[in-house]
């Protein structure tokens, strides 16, 4: 039982409480009468000291309150200002610098919760004071406690091993830490494995790609683990374990060297199934490797595929082709548990089925591709060699590229995927390299923030690419002149001239939009973080916390968090696992004492509590007839003291006593 | 299921093949409708152009009027010309959505002895023979297939947009599946389908509204479709009455008969021509709707 | 050949109306006009933007930015057919179509719609030839509207009248409803009175 | 002026301006709340937010003493379900407030005036919305009737029965 950590008793002591009311510049001050609450913070008995301070959380406001605690003994402090998930823990520091336990801090929030959203002054000025009086009241009753903390294990998962998670693997790695990387797909490589070139310095993706896949496949930290998915997380920062779920590839990984020969030895003589990697461009056979690079450059069979698989009959010819005896029918679903201390989420994005916007008729009329399809055909593993070609073989001697396809557009994505505007000024320079065609950009706004972007626009527009301001209507292949029989038609206004215009072509390219994973939800439960609207996982803050979550120990790189390129996603997935080190070479974490404990003589033994505890932390003592809690298991929910009839269960911070008082403070007042 | 039936004015006069044909298809397909008492005009595109109130209480009062008729739960209404069905259902959205506009429209309406219950439901034919009567049963009743004959349905806007309410606002296909099912054939021209046919402009702006009458015809000649099959009365007059002055304007032998697609499904369910109207049209289908009895 | 008369052409802003665009955005259909991006998607879907002054994209510019006399003088919204392609099709959901009927009641309002023109022409024979009896009548409105416009036109479509009429399509007795129009005429001046005072009283209490 | 309904306005002082006090767990809807400020969302004003880490930590008695201390009414904020930080607190929060809105009712107290909203932390504008919506329903109603509220202190039917639901939990 956690009687030690009850301290001093309210009212053991007088509370003596000094209140700072913080201006914030004029983010406070614009909207509530500092002075006014200051004098009022005066008037309230228990008040020893107050004073109001243009930015309470600088250091001479920090000096402040350290000086107040030792010239006037003060025994309480409330500070007036932001969000406690913003500075309660810079002020609790100040606390303690001043020999004050940091427990006997109340902070109220004026910030976020009165002056940015009160119109009116007057108003605003009377709820900034309730909520003074509440804190002030409520700070009496606080009582000393001593610090959390946990252990943190050094292991770290990494899941998705697209540029980000090999990125952050692999700096966590080179620290000495042991990482396990888990991709879904049977190579890692994410969607930079797809591209040909990557812009503004059309250097080849690929050259810069595999010898950091390799590299991760070699690292003797990194435990690779492709066709894998997190199945389920338990437990908290520092000490997480995660369940992982292995799908069959039926092949040996560590027999099978990527000859290749069971794959020309299959019973199909020719591919029939669509090749995902080359965005069904090309066909495969049931035995494939997805792609020359592949890491583990390592062979799979497609389980809906196979005939052996399927029907049970087959020659298996595959069999007899492999030397290594890599082919295995007999593998099942298997599981791995590991214990990790933090985690790093970078899922990446999928991209938008233009299907959704049937005027653009991608699937309805030949050649018209997604940008992603056209990554495929420039680059020189595809489908075409790097030829970029229409069905029937010829080359394009015009091509449209429609940029914010299903972005920008409310009634599919309503916010811009800020890599479109670029990666299609790369295709228009490939194509118009490799094919010498007509190349049209029908752009609403051209995005080029960056280094070196604005620059690679510049080039187009000197390479005679054509730009037309207006954002596309239509693509038909009805013709209203000769010269468009057997075309692609895009109608637009061209918005710089103000006019209507239709612009014959053979083939047409769709930027699609950047979405969220289709199962962005199942993974956000797995991991216990949120998601902004549209999808992404969202950030600790927007701009001081990108790749923290509201989970501690999870953090975020890529596209997941939001529409990213490549660079933007190298330096965040860097930061991930900056964070991660930090706190890993910290080796703890200080979390709230914030759990709960049972006070025996009140107690009734009625076991009411028991099944309210999701961490199983209350047993009941038999010999007593008691209920007691684990303080090592509680999370400090409360939702036994919620529950307790007896009043017997209590949480610290979160007391009976002082939570009555703030709910009196907080009406007593207006 | 028993329909109140809203002609509107054009099937009054210049559409009145249209409902000739219609009420015999719905008295086969055994679809009961009774014609609303008192109906006035829906204020069409030119009301909501001059004064808003006016024209939502001017529609409004066709939907109270039913209500009155039948004080007793839902009532669906059969709005035959595109107009009509949109402005109707522009209206019955505005007067629940709009809150001064609704107050002030009741208030109106019950000084009228009239009370406005937002209990009447707007419906197109081809919807109510679609998903009311069914596919299934219009093939047992079409006797006369039109076998061999080659349509171009055209849907006209109003009833795909703004409000897709029972067919794909992009590729609508309830006409296509209803001539398909009479034996037809129909022509795959989704860009066409539901364009502009130039509404009221034909007559007002005419080398603007022909053009766009024109380029629907021309197109429908290139598929080789024998005739073009409508639902909205103003299309059809659109399509077929002015191909003269096309034929002078474009200087081109257009010759395209344009129907309702009522009267061809009639057609096929062995209606006398007659009772159809076929007789009353300028270009005549004669020709095409015998080589497909042939 | 184009005349090569220069002309000159700036606007000052005390030509503009800088509440013109708020005025619009506050009838029905334009509560989303001030997020139009200009991407001009309204005026490629549009059949009939070829043949207008101003594209649409063109006169929400010009709304927004005041120009009330461009806007409300010139044909733009005369020609829209309300075949509501635009407003289907427009990526931040405005209802362009709408945002017309608005600018067509403002133009009428007014008195500020081209003369001439047949279109606001028929819109008001339409509306009288309703106001009358209740129905609307083809032959009445058409020929109203063109003695007034361009008595020409007449002609050239009275081949076409004649066909109709011989085979009954054409009523030259006006069409009336039955019961009084009267009823009609009564019912809408009441909503439009009652109307107009709710939206006043609304207006006080902001 | 445009027609369609736009949420209450915050008025000068002077007039009824109800007051709220609300309940949210740390995790879900008081980082919305934060989310709000960030994003200037203004809401009711007289709204006054009490933090706790769960919903599952609300006792039934903290809503009673807020109302019997002069709140006109009360919303407890939680995170969706199957996404409390917790894992289960708020379906516990969930089971209690079902129970109290039966009291009230009981009691002879508008059920209106007690309400539980499931906030996420991105959905900031849902608390401007919800926080609108329930000053105006209060506005309507007027300050509640203090008598029908039984005073705290030992014997209170509200524990026992609260125990007896958490009890049918197996």
């Amino acid at each position: 039982m956690d009687t030690s950590n009850n301290g001093n008793k309210p009212g053991q002591e007088r509370a003596k409480v000094g209140v700072y009311v913080c201006a914030c510049g004029l983010n406070i001050a614009s909207k509530v009468h500092i002075d006014e609450v200051r004098e009022f913070a005066g008037t309230l008995p228990s008040v020893g000291v107050a004073r109001d301070y243009k930015f309470m959380c600088s250091d001479p406001g920090q000096e402040l309150i350290i000086n107040d605690i030792k010239e006037h003994g003060l025994n309480r402090i409330v500070v007036a200002s932001c969000s406690p998930l913003l500075h309660e823990h810079t002020f609790r520091k100040a606390c303690e610098d001043a020999g004050l336990n940091p427990y006997h801090f109340q902070m109220a929030n004026i910030r976020e919760h009165v002056s940015w959203v009160t119109e009116d002054m007057e108003l605003a000025t009377e709820k900034a004071k309730s909520l003074v009086a509440a804190a002030v009241e409520r700070v009496a009753f606080h009582y000393a406690l001593e610090k959390k903390r946990v252990d943190i294990n050094g292991n770290v998962l990494v899941v998705g091993g697209g540029i980000a998670g090999i990125t952050a693997a692999l700096n966590l790695a080179n620290a000495g830490k042991q990482v396990y990387l888990v991709e879904r797909q049977p190579s890692i490589g994410g969607h930079m494995a797809q591209f040909d070139k990557t812009f503004p310095t059309l250097d080849c993706a690929a050259c810069i790609l595999t010898p950091k896949m390799s590299e991760v496949k070699n690292h003797p930290n990194i435990t690779m683990w492709t066709m894998s998915e997190v199945e389920n997380v338990s437990g908290y920062v520092g000490n997480f374990t995660a369940k992982v779920k292995h799908y069959p590839r039926y092949i040996k990984e560590d027999s099978c060297v990527g000859c290749n020969d069971c794959i020309d030895a299959c019973v199909f003589k020719n591919g029939k199934w669509e090749n995902e990697f080359d965005a069904g461009l090309s066909l495969r056979k049931p035995v494939y490797m997805p792609f020359p690079q592949a890491t583990p450059s390592t062979v799979l069979i497609d389980p809906e595929a196979c005939l052996y698989l399927m029907k049970g009959k087959c020659k298996q010819t595959c069999v007899d082709a492999c030397e290594r005896d890599a082919i295995d029918f007999t593998q099942q679903v298997t599981y791995d548990e590991v214990e990790v201390g933090t985690v790093v989420l970078s899922t990446g994005f999928k991209s938008f089925d233009p299907k959704r916007m049937p005027e653009y008729a991608y699937g309805r009329l030949d050649n018209v591709h997604t940008s992603l399809e056209i990554e495929r055909l420039v680059n020189s593993t595809g489908p075409s060699g790097g030829e970029v070609v229409l069905k029937n073989g010829e080359k394009p001697k015009s091509v449209g590229i429609i940029h914010c396809v299903g972005s920008r557009d409310k009634r599919h994505n309503p916010y811009c995927s800020s890599v479109c505007c670029m990666a299609s000024l790369k295709l228009a320079h490939l194509i118009k390299e490799r094919t010498g065609a007509q190349v049209y950009n029908f752009y609403i706004d051209m995005r080029t923030p960056g280094k070196g972007y604005e620059e690679f626009y510049d080039k187009l527009l000197g390479e005679g690419v054509h730009f037309i301001r207006g954002r596309v209507a239509e693509v038909t292949d009805w013709a209203m002149t000769p010269e468009e029989e057997g075309k692609l038609v895009i109608r637009a206004e061209d918005t710089m001239i103000g006019m209507a215009r239709r612009i014959p072509v053979d083939m047409v390219v769709l930027a699609v939009a950047l979405e969220p994973q289709p199962d962005h939800e199942d993974i956000r439960r797995t991991f216990n973080i949120s998601c902004s609207k549209e999808g992404w996982f969202l950030e600790r803050h927007p701009k001081l916390a990108p790749v923290s979550t509201f989970s501690d120990g999870i953090y975020l790189a890529g596209a997941c968090q939001g529409p990213k390129d490549i660079p933007a996603t190298v330096a965040q997935a860097g930061a991930a696992a900056g964070e991660a080190l930090a706190l890993i070479s910290r080796g703890y974490m200080e979390i709230e004492p914030n759990t709960a404990w049972i006070d025996p003589d009140l107690c009734s033994g009625c076991k009411t509590c028991l099944p309210q505890c999701p961490y199983t932390a209350i047993t009941r003592n038999e010999d007593k007839g008691v209920a007691e809690i684990n303080p090592v298991l509680c999370k400090g929910c409360g939702t036994c003291v919620g529950a307790c009839p007896s009043g017997a269960a209590q949480q610290h911070l979160f007391t009976d006593d002082q939570v009555y008082t703030e709910i009196e403070g907080i009406l007593s007042h207006v | 299921m028993k329909y109140v039936y809203y002609p509107g004015c054009s099937l009054k006069s210049s559409g009145k093949p249209y409902e000739e044909s219609l009420l015999e298809v719905f008295k086969k397909a055994g679809v009961e409708v009774e014609e609303l008492g008192g109906w006035n005009c829906c204020g069409a595109t030119a009301y909501m152009s001059v004064d808003e109130s006016d024209a939502m209480a001017l529609a409004g009062r066709n939907l109270a009027l039913a209500e009155k008729e039948h004080p007793e739960g839902r009532i669906e209404m059969i709005a035959p010309c595109n107009a009509c069905y949109l402005v109707l259902m522009k209206a019955k959205k505005q007067i629940e959505e709009r809150a001064h506009l609704g107050a002030a429209v009741q208030d109106a309406f019950s000084r009228a002895g009239m009370t406005y219950r937002g209990e009447v439901t707007i419906r197109h034919p081809l919807d109510v023979l679609v998903n009311d009567v069914g596919l299934d049963r219009i093939k047992e009743l079409c006797t006369r297939p039109l076998k061999g004959l080659k349509v171009a349905c055209y849907y006209g806007c109003q009833i795909v947009r703004p409000y897709a309410t029972f067919d794909d606002q992009f590729n609508p296909m309830t006409m296509d599946n209803l001539l398909r099912a009479a034996g037809a054939e129909t022509v795959e021209w989704t860009s066409m389908k539901a364009r502009c046919c130039g509404g009221t402009l034909t007559g007002t702006i005419d080398s603007a509204g022909q053009r766009l009458s024109y380029i629907i015809l021309k197109e429908a000649r290139r598929l080789q479709a024998d005739v073009v099959a409508t639902a909205c009365p103003l299309c059809q007059f659109n399509l077929e009455c002015y191909q003269g002055s096309m034929r002078k304007r474009f200087d081109d032998d257009l010759e395209m008969p344009s129907l309702f697609f009522s009267q061809l499904l009639g057609h096929a369910m062995g209606i006398k021509r007659r009772k159809l109207g076929l007789q009353d049209m300028l270009v005549s289908p004669r020709k095409a709707l015998k080589a497909c009895e042939a | 050949m184009k005349s090569l008369e220069i002309e000159r052409r700036i606007k000052y802003e005390s030509e503009v109306n800088p509440d013109f665009g708020k005025e619009i955005a506050s009838m029905t259909g334009g509560e989303d006009l001030y997020s139009c991006i200009q991407c001009g998607t309204c005026s490629s879907t549009c059949p009939v933007s070829i043949y207008m002054h101003y594209t649409p994209r063109r006169v929400i510019a010009l709304t927004r930015a005041g120009f009330e006399d461009e806007v409300l003088t010139h044909n733009t919204i005369w020609l829209c057919a309300s075949c509501y392609a635009c407003t289907v099709d427009c990526p931040k959901e405005i209802r362009i179509t709408d945002v017309m009927y608005a600018l067509k009641r403002k133009a009428i309002e007014r008195g500020a719609y081209p003369r001439r023109f047949p279109v606001p022409a028929l819109a008001k024979e339409f509306y009288n030839s309703v106001h009358r009896s209740g129905r609307s009548n083809e032959i009445h409105t058409v020929t109203k509207t063109f003695l007034k416009t361009n008595p020409l036109k007449l002609f050239k479509n009275a081949a076409m009248g004649i066909k109709l009429l011989l085979r009954g399509r054409l009523q030259i007795r006006e069409e009336k409803m039955e019961g009084a129009p009267a009823e009609v005429r009564e019912l809408l001046d009441a909503v439009r009175q009652k109307r107009k005072g709710l939206e006043q009283e609304a207006a006080k209490t902001v | 002026m445009s027609e369609t309904a736009t949420a209450p306005a915050a008025t000068g002082a002077g007039t009824y301006e109800p007051r709220i006090v609300a309940f949210f767990c740390n995790w879900c809807t008081y980082t919305a709340s934060d989310l709000a400020g960030v994003s200037r969302l203004t809401y009711a004003p007289n709204t006054r937010i009490i933090r706790f880490m769960c919903s599952g930590r609300i006792d039934p008695q903290f809503i009673l003493t807020a109302l019997r201390q002069g709140a006109d009414g009360v919303l407890i904020g939680g995170c969706h379900p199957g996404d409390c930080h917790y894992s289960t607190g708020n379906y516990r929060a969930l089971r209690r407030f079902k129970l109290l809105k039966k009291l009230l009712a009981q009691m002879g107290l508008e059920p209106e005036r007690v309400r539980l909203e499931w906030i996420a932390a991105s959905e900031g504008d849902r608390l401007q919305e919800v926080t609108n919506e329930m000053a105006e329903q209060l506005r309507r109603l007027g300050p509640p009737n203090l008598e029908a509220i039984p005073a705290p202190g030992p014997g209170e039917e509200l524990p026992g029965e609260v125990q007896e639901l958490e009890k049918t939990e197996a």
